[in-house]
């Protein structure tokens, strides 16, 4: 990598890759912006493992940061360095996910909620409750996503428990038991999602917001976001720097862009994003925003719960659960 | 007489049945790109925006060369290669040959995707590292199979005394091999070479794994995409390469003979 | 140019025994037939000449040189191939243009020469056809001219005017002798026909079960057969089976049958006399009796044959079928149901040991 | 056949045209793989830098949970059915291009059969999607025609699983087969009807058997990696679309655990080279 | 069973013309050989017959049924390939158990019969083997059985002998008379061998170019041919070339040949006269002379040929070079050289119109 390149890892289609906004930054500072796109964190994990001083700027969810700094991928982040930094919501820019031993790793960017979303055909007035999705009606027309974790962090959220801190396992896998017979099938991207609802082929889901938001305002489908009353999953996303990035310099001006309230503002009115971490940023959208209006209202605030990091032989034992319960099905 | 025909004309009718299947997902591929909606809506909206903002879409027009040109070097090398390995394995008897045989069986048998990662986690260890030519390496290995495969299933209907003749007449090996068994195993070595061509241009674990940023083949650039939402660009750059590659084909099928006569 | 040598060659596929023990000189510029029933052995001889197949055992050479390690296509070899083995995917003209094209001769040197055999063969007009268009008879052609455009030292022809009629027939040996006599070339030519084998060969070779049963010039090998065998595999024999007095033997109703040629044997032994159907004179009297022709033996006619040129008489004696030859004169004819008498001279009876 | 002609120099004739291919190979993918054997051994990822260890426990896992044994079997079943079908479709389709037409067209077909296949594998299960679901184009089709009203939605679905991945995978049965289809000598088929053999029993006793190369090699390929398939199964398949190869796929992907996804694909690959090893005699017996 | 009818048939390949407007009429149980030199045609009519390719234009009915729409496997026939085209995926003993097989007979009967054909080839021992692992005569006897042992109603035979040796051969020959004989089966048969044309079969017919050019009996074609071609693509004649007299021709040296056989002609045109070799005497005195030999020439010998039972002198004479067989008696030889005189009657010579 040259010096004034930056390197930044990121998932496809996520905002760092925005043609405008990459020309914009290049011109700004001179520096060049180089995508690289995964698909998994583990992926991404893996990426960095194998590719030690490629990257600059790298995408991480907030959960997975303890994983990273763990194994020596990302280095702590100067903040002073990042004007914008002192916008981010206290909370989060606070997150015990993100600061260790006082040092930052990583700089919250967006964050978004796995709620549910509906086809606006199927209903007249939108459903208030998870159990929505248990409803015989809906059979064979409800989708979730492919995600052991989320699948499983869903289940206790319908059986009222902390995503975090799942106390009765049993009563998860029963309720996702009683779930799958409802279910068309399992989505895996924002594309899946939108191509049936293009299609009239389901009536709800899980969804994330940002997706659901860029769907209704950008592609103009008939869908809309769900926070259910029993709550809904929360996640956070931020950058951080590796371990022997070649352009720290560049990487964090390019961070303080990410999260510049111009940037953000445009993402959203051109393409629809997250909500961002920047409350400034928020603040700059239209009083009506979605990300404003919906998820910036303290109700919702109270009813989401941010995803914590878990373990390897967590995420194994909610993998093996899911896979059991697709194979149940089949 | 009067059966031949009628079976000949059931067989004509089979074969164009056969490419209305096989042609089906192309023509919707096709119609798509056309289409206004991004997701597949009816009913249908012609435009040409998509083919627009693909001439605009530099990174994916990138990608898709550098998919092409792998693929094709990737063809060339299998060929070469493949038949080469094949033609060992047909006229040498040896200790260990059945062996050699079975090894092909794993780039195949072995789910694309931790075939990848291994070579992700070897190259890195070796230093070969990624890009372009570490993607070709891969490409090369998991087309390989296919092409001896191939070729070996249709030497086995070559007659051996045709290489005895040739050698009667002066013939050396290699010009043996290229006068008088390439041309028998030559629509083997095609189809060979076809199938090459389809599994590194539709490769995308491997290439997934080996590409370095800005410089991706056009599988990942598809895959990267269907995150955010997949445009019918795709579905346009799609239609264009079956387009060109049709014309292509059908040019090669009117000068050149292969899967010919006796 | 080269003579071929092969000595004390075998070859088995598994417990069968194809070539055994062979050994025979082929000598330079000579042309040679191999004769042999079907499985003899023929074809396998060779392949193992030409490098196709290697023997067990037993050593071969050309022009002096054990060519054990030399590979087929520096042999120099020609081979017509028993199922002529043509290329399906070239012309007519470029499978016989093959053998000098991989030499390197120039274009032009090639189309004269390719125009040459075919028209040698008189296929000059079907040039590019592809094989699968032609005739057998066609087909054989093409494998004869690829064979010997490329004048190599040794020509191997396995039944390479088989599939010909006559008169082509007759034509190509005619070629074949002349080809092999202006350049030289040894030649090894296995035949079915026995008149080719005859007229064509310097000598000639029988093989039976791989083993070479005898071997020499054609006239030695007609009039002088070592063998039951080889006295009725080539051309035809009346065998008679006896023991042996000096100069004959005696059959077992005491007949005496007078032999002037073949082995000394030991009186008393058992032996066999061989007489050629053609040397026997056959008439209806008993009359007119020449002295030469000591042997003189009656019987009645039980069936004619009638071959163009020639008829052949079964005459049935003593619980035997004696065939006599008589050539198609236009003149006399005997009526089946005729007695009739049988005389032939000692010097056309051969006597062999019993084997 | 191929014996008689085996000169009898062997291998070391052999290396010459062997090795590149080979050392290819070696380099790209059995080195590769053979790391990935040593993972299958290990407790974790040294790469994780965590502390690993030697353990059988990733083989035991299969064997432990019911639920791999269960996808295996159903991966295997739906490689056969998928090589059945690809057979019944393919077969008489190389049949007729190798057999009855005749001159450049057999040339054009041959190329055009294989064409779809240079495709995007993902572009290609979107547009079935766009035919199979309810109200695609089957759908719309069938109900245009049939006088009565029915209701077509395969999407999801066992059968839209099979109609992907035979679509996927038929130009190679085709392709392979013509190979050794246009081989076979006229004269044969025409020496077993003057035999008094109908041309079905040609078919069977003549053609097929002569063919088999070429049906060994095309089942093969579509056999061995369909059962390790799962992208089609997971975007065609819906909720019934969980097999051998995603739950791989998810060891990998969904979680950091390559030392299982590499055991339970080891496993895959030692009962898909079983199997051919058990099909192959079988199979010469029956040519 | 059934005989077959060929009414006015042709076919072309391209502007080929390889079969012309051919009638024959194969005679129930009768056994018909079809001569003609490479490429005439010969094969592609047993195709036509066969049903494996189809008459441009023309009929063709077996057993009195035009089986234009009858397909091949309900024909009844029974072919041996030129090729041969044994099946080599299935052992010998498939091969030939093939027609059975499909017929559905029991497996034991098909044993059986399997067992007795391939002992009547004498390959009772090979029953194993697969076809490449056969000599090439062993090949053409497996083919031979296998169209045989189903018994078919018309028997098809492309050359079904030409790589046997004699002796094999004539066993054969022998086993397939009987067969014919025994059930009745109408075969047709082509052959390069004359003498196993003459011997074996009914009828002749010879074509040429795709055209008929005579049919008959045997000894009818070889005693009254036709044309010069008939005479001397079946046996051998020398052919004398000048104007007809009342009976008989002037050659251009005034020397008159007198013709007792063949077409009656108006004096003055243009004709020949064929005159088989084994019709003329040669002898080295002008003595001697027979009354009935009204036809006396003199002429040099210049090369004599040995043939086994017979050899061929090479007369010259006035430019001609005129052939005589004589029978291998044993007795006298003339030396090359020599001055002789021919002598043979009118009833030896045959006259037919210019072509
Ligand atoms: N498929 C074809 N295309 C073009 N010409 C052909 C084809 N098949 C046969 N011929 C020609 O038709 C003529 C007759 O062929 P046919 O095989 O009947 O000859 P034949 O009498 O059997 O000769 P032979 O004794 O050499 O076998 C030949 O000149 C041959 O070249
Ligand atoms: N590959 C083989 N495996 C087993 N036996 C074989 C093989 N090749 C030849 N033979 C046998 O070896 C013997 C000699 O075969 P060869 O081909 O030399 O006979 P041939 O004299 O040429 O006979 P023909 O006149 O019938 O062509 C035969 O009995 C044959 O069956
Ligand atoms: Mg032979
Ligand atoms: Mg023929």
């Amino acid at each position: 990598a040259k010096a004034d390149d930056v390197h930044v890892l990121n998932w496809k289609g996520y905002g760092t890759d925005e043609p405008w906004a990459v020309a914009a930054f290049e011109k700004a500072t001179g520096n060049k912006v180089i995508n690289d796109f995964f698909n998994s964190e583990q992926e991404m994990l893996t990426k960095i493992r194998t590719n030690p001083g490629l990257y600059d700027v790298v995408m991480i969810n907030a959960a997975f940061n303890d994983q990273a700094m763990d194994g020596k991928l990302i280095q702590p982040i100067d903040t002073s360095k990042l004007p914008n930094y002192a916008d981010i919501s206290k909370d989060k820019a606070g997150s015990p996910m993100l600061v260790h031993d006082g040092k930052v790793y990583g700089v919250p960017w967006v964050w978004g909620l796995t709620a549910l979303a509906i086809n606006e055909k199927s209903f007249d007035k939108p459903p208030t409750s998870i159990a929505e999705m248990w409803d015989a009606a809906h059979k064979g027309r409800v989708v979730i996503r492919d995600d052991a974790v989320e699948a499983v962090q869903f289940g206790a959220i319908a059986t009222g428990q902390n995503i975090n801190d799942i106390k009765d396992m049993d009563a998860v896998k029963a309720k996702l038991t009683s779930l799958m017979p409802q279910i068309k099938t399992f989505w895996s991207s924002e594309n899946d999602w939108n191509q049936m609802v293009a299609s009239n082929q389901i009536d709800i889901g899980t969804y994330w917001s940002g997706s659901a938001d860029r769907a209704k305002t950008h592609f103009k489908l008939p869908v809309a976001l769900v926070v259910p009353q029993e709550g809904a999953v929360a996640w956070l996303d931020a950058f951080s720097i590796p371990v022997g990035a070649k352009n720290v310099a560049g990487a964090e001006a390019f961070i303080n862009y990410m999260i510049d309230p111009k940037f953000y503002v445009e993402w959203v009115t051109k393409v629809g994003a997250p909500v961002s971490a920047n409350t400034k940023a928020v603040e700059a959208l239209p009083e009506d925003a979605f990300n404003r209006k919906v998820m910036g209202d303290p109700e919702v605030a109270k009813r989401i719960q941010f995803q914590a990091p878990i373990t390897d032989a967590q995420r194994e034992a909610y993998l093996a659960l899911w896979q059991q319960l697709k194979v149940d099905v089949k | 007489m009067a059966t031949t025909r009628i079976l000949e004309w059931v067989g004509r009718l089979y074969i164009w049945l056969l490419l209305a299947f096989l042609y089906l997902p192309i023509i919707i591929m096709a119609l798509m790109s056309f289409n206004v909606s991004p997701f597949y809506q009816l009913p249908f909206e012609w435009t040409t925006e998509w083919y627009a903002s693909l001439w605009q879409n530099d990174q994916l027009i990138a990608a898709t060369w550098n998919s092409v040109e792998i693929a094709i070097i990737t063809t060339i090398i299998c060929t070469v290669l493949g038949s080469a390995a094949s033609l060992a394995l047909y006229r040498y008897e040896f200790r260990g040959k059945k062996f050699l045989q079975a090894l092909l069986f794993p780039p195949i048998a072995i789910p694309w995707l931790i075939t990848g990662t291994a070579m992700l986690i070897f190259f890195f260890g070796v230093g070969i590292g990624r890009g372009l030519h570490a993607i070709l390496l891969g490409h090369v290995a998991l087309a390989l199979p296919y092409v001896i495969v191939v070729v070996s299933a249709r030497l086995q209907t070559f007659a051996p005394e045709l290489e005895e003749a040739a050698r009667s007449l002066g013939a050396n090996q290699w010009q043996v091999t290229r006068r008088v068994t390439l041309p028998w195993i030559m629509p083997g070595v095609i189809a060979g070479g076809l199938f090459a061509f389809a599994v590194s241009f539709d490769q995308f674990v491997v290439s997934y794994f080996l590409a370095t940023p800005g410089q991706t083949t056009l599988p990942v650039e598809i895959y990267a995409a269907i995150r955010k939402g997949f445009t019918p660009e795709i579905n346009a750059v799609s239609t264009i390469i079956i387009v060109v590659s049709m014309a292509l084909m059908l040019l090669t099928a009117r000068f050149f003979k292969f899967g010919g006569e006796k | 140019m080269a003579g071929v040598q092969v000595s004390n060659v075998s070859r088995s596929f598994g417990a069968h025994k194809a070539l055994d023990d062979v050994s025979i000189d082929f000598a330079d510029g000579g042309f040679y037939a191999l004769l042999g029933p079907s499985g003899s052995g023929k074809t396998t001889l060779l392949r193992q000449i030409a490098g196709f197949d290697f023997p067990d055992s037993g050593r071969i050479a050309i022009g002096g040189e054990s060519v054990e390690r030399v590979p087929v296509e520096k042999r120099r070899i020609g081979m017509v191939f028993q199922n002529y083995a043509l290329f399906p995917n070239m012309s007519v003209a470029d499978n016989v243009a093959f053998g000098l094209s991989v030499r390197g001769e120039a274009k032009t040197v090639i189309a004269a020469e390719v125009q040459r055999a075919l028209d040698l063969v008189q296929l000059g007009k079907l040039g590019g056809r592809r094989p699968h268009q032609l005739s057998g008879g066609q087909r054989q052609r093409v494998a004869l001219a690829r064979a010997i455009v490329t004048k190599p030292r040794v020509l191997l022809l396995d039944e390479p005017l088989g599939a010909l009629d006559k008169a082509l027939r007759v034509d190509m040996q005619i070629e074949l002798k002349r080809i092999q006599r202006e350049i030289g070339i040894t030649t090894i030519f296995v035949t079915h026909d026995q008149e080719e084998a005859l007229t064509m060969s310097d000598r000639i070779g029988i093989l039976r079960d791989g083993r070479l049963v005898q071997e020499g010039p054609p006239e030695e090998i007609y009039d002088r057969p070592k063998s039951e065998f080889a006295a009725t595999f080539l051309g035809d024999a009346n065998i008679f089976r006896g023991d042996t007095t000096g100069n004959g033997i005696r059959l077992a109703d005491g007949t005496a049958i007078a032999a002037g040629a073949g082995a000394k044997l030991a009186a008393g032994a058992k032996a066999s006399c061989a007489v050629r159907p053609e040397r026997i004179r056959i008439a209806t009297d008993a009359g007119a009796s020449d002295a030469a022709d000591a042997n003189v033996l009656r019987g009645q006619v039980s069936k004619r044959i009638f071959a163009g040129n020639n008829s052949t008489y079964f005459v049935e004696r003593a619980g035997q079928t004696l065939k006599v030859i008589v050539q198609n004169t236009g003149i006399e004819r005997l009526a089946e149901g005729q007695d009739v008498v049988l005389r032939w001279s000692p010097e056309s009876t051969v006597l062999i040991a019993a084997n | 056949m191929a014996a008689a002609t085996a000169s009898r120099s062997g291998l070391r004739s052999a290396l010459p045209l062997l090795a590149p291919a080979y050392l290819w190979l070696t380099v790209a993918i059995f080195l590769p793989l053979s790391a990935m054997v040593f993972f299958s051994f290990m407790t974790e990822l040294p790469l994780s830098g965590k502390p690993w260890a030697f353990t059988l426990g990733n083989y035991a896992a299969f064997f432990s949970q019911s639920l791999y044994l269960t996808l295996l079997l159903a991966s295997l079943r739906l490689g056969l059915e998928v090589t059945l079908w690809c057979i019944v479709i393919g077969y008489p389709a190389a049949y007729v291009l190798a057999k009855v037409l005749k001159g450049r067209s057999r040339e054009a077909i041959f190329l055009l059969v294989i064409l779809p296949f240079w495709s995007n594998g993902l572009v290609r299960i979107f547009s079935w999607a766009m035919v199979l679901r309810e109200g695609g184009i089957l759908d719309t089709a069938l109900n245009a025609v049939l006088p009565f009203k029915i209701n077509i939605d395969l999407m999801y679905s066992y059968p839209a699983v099979i109609i992907g991945l035979v679509h996927s995978y038929v130009p190679y049965m085709v392709l392979t087969c013509y190979l050794t289809l246009q081989a076979i000598d006229d004269s044969l088929i025409e020496a077993g009807r003057s035999l008094g053999a109908s041309r079905l029993q040609v078919l069977k006793r003549v053609i097929i058997p002569l063919s088999m190369p070429g049906l060994v090699a095309g089942a093969a390929l579509i056999f061995v990696p369909v059962v390790g398939s799962f992208m089609e199964p997971r975007i065609l398949g819906g909720r019934t679309g969980t097999f051998y190869g995603t739950v791989i796929e998810d060891q990998f992907v969904a979680v950091f655990n390559w030392p299982l996804g590499a055991a339970l694909s080891f496993i895959l690959l030692a009962v898909v080279l079983v199997i051919l090893a058990v099909a192959s005699p079988v199979l010469k017996r029956a040519a």
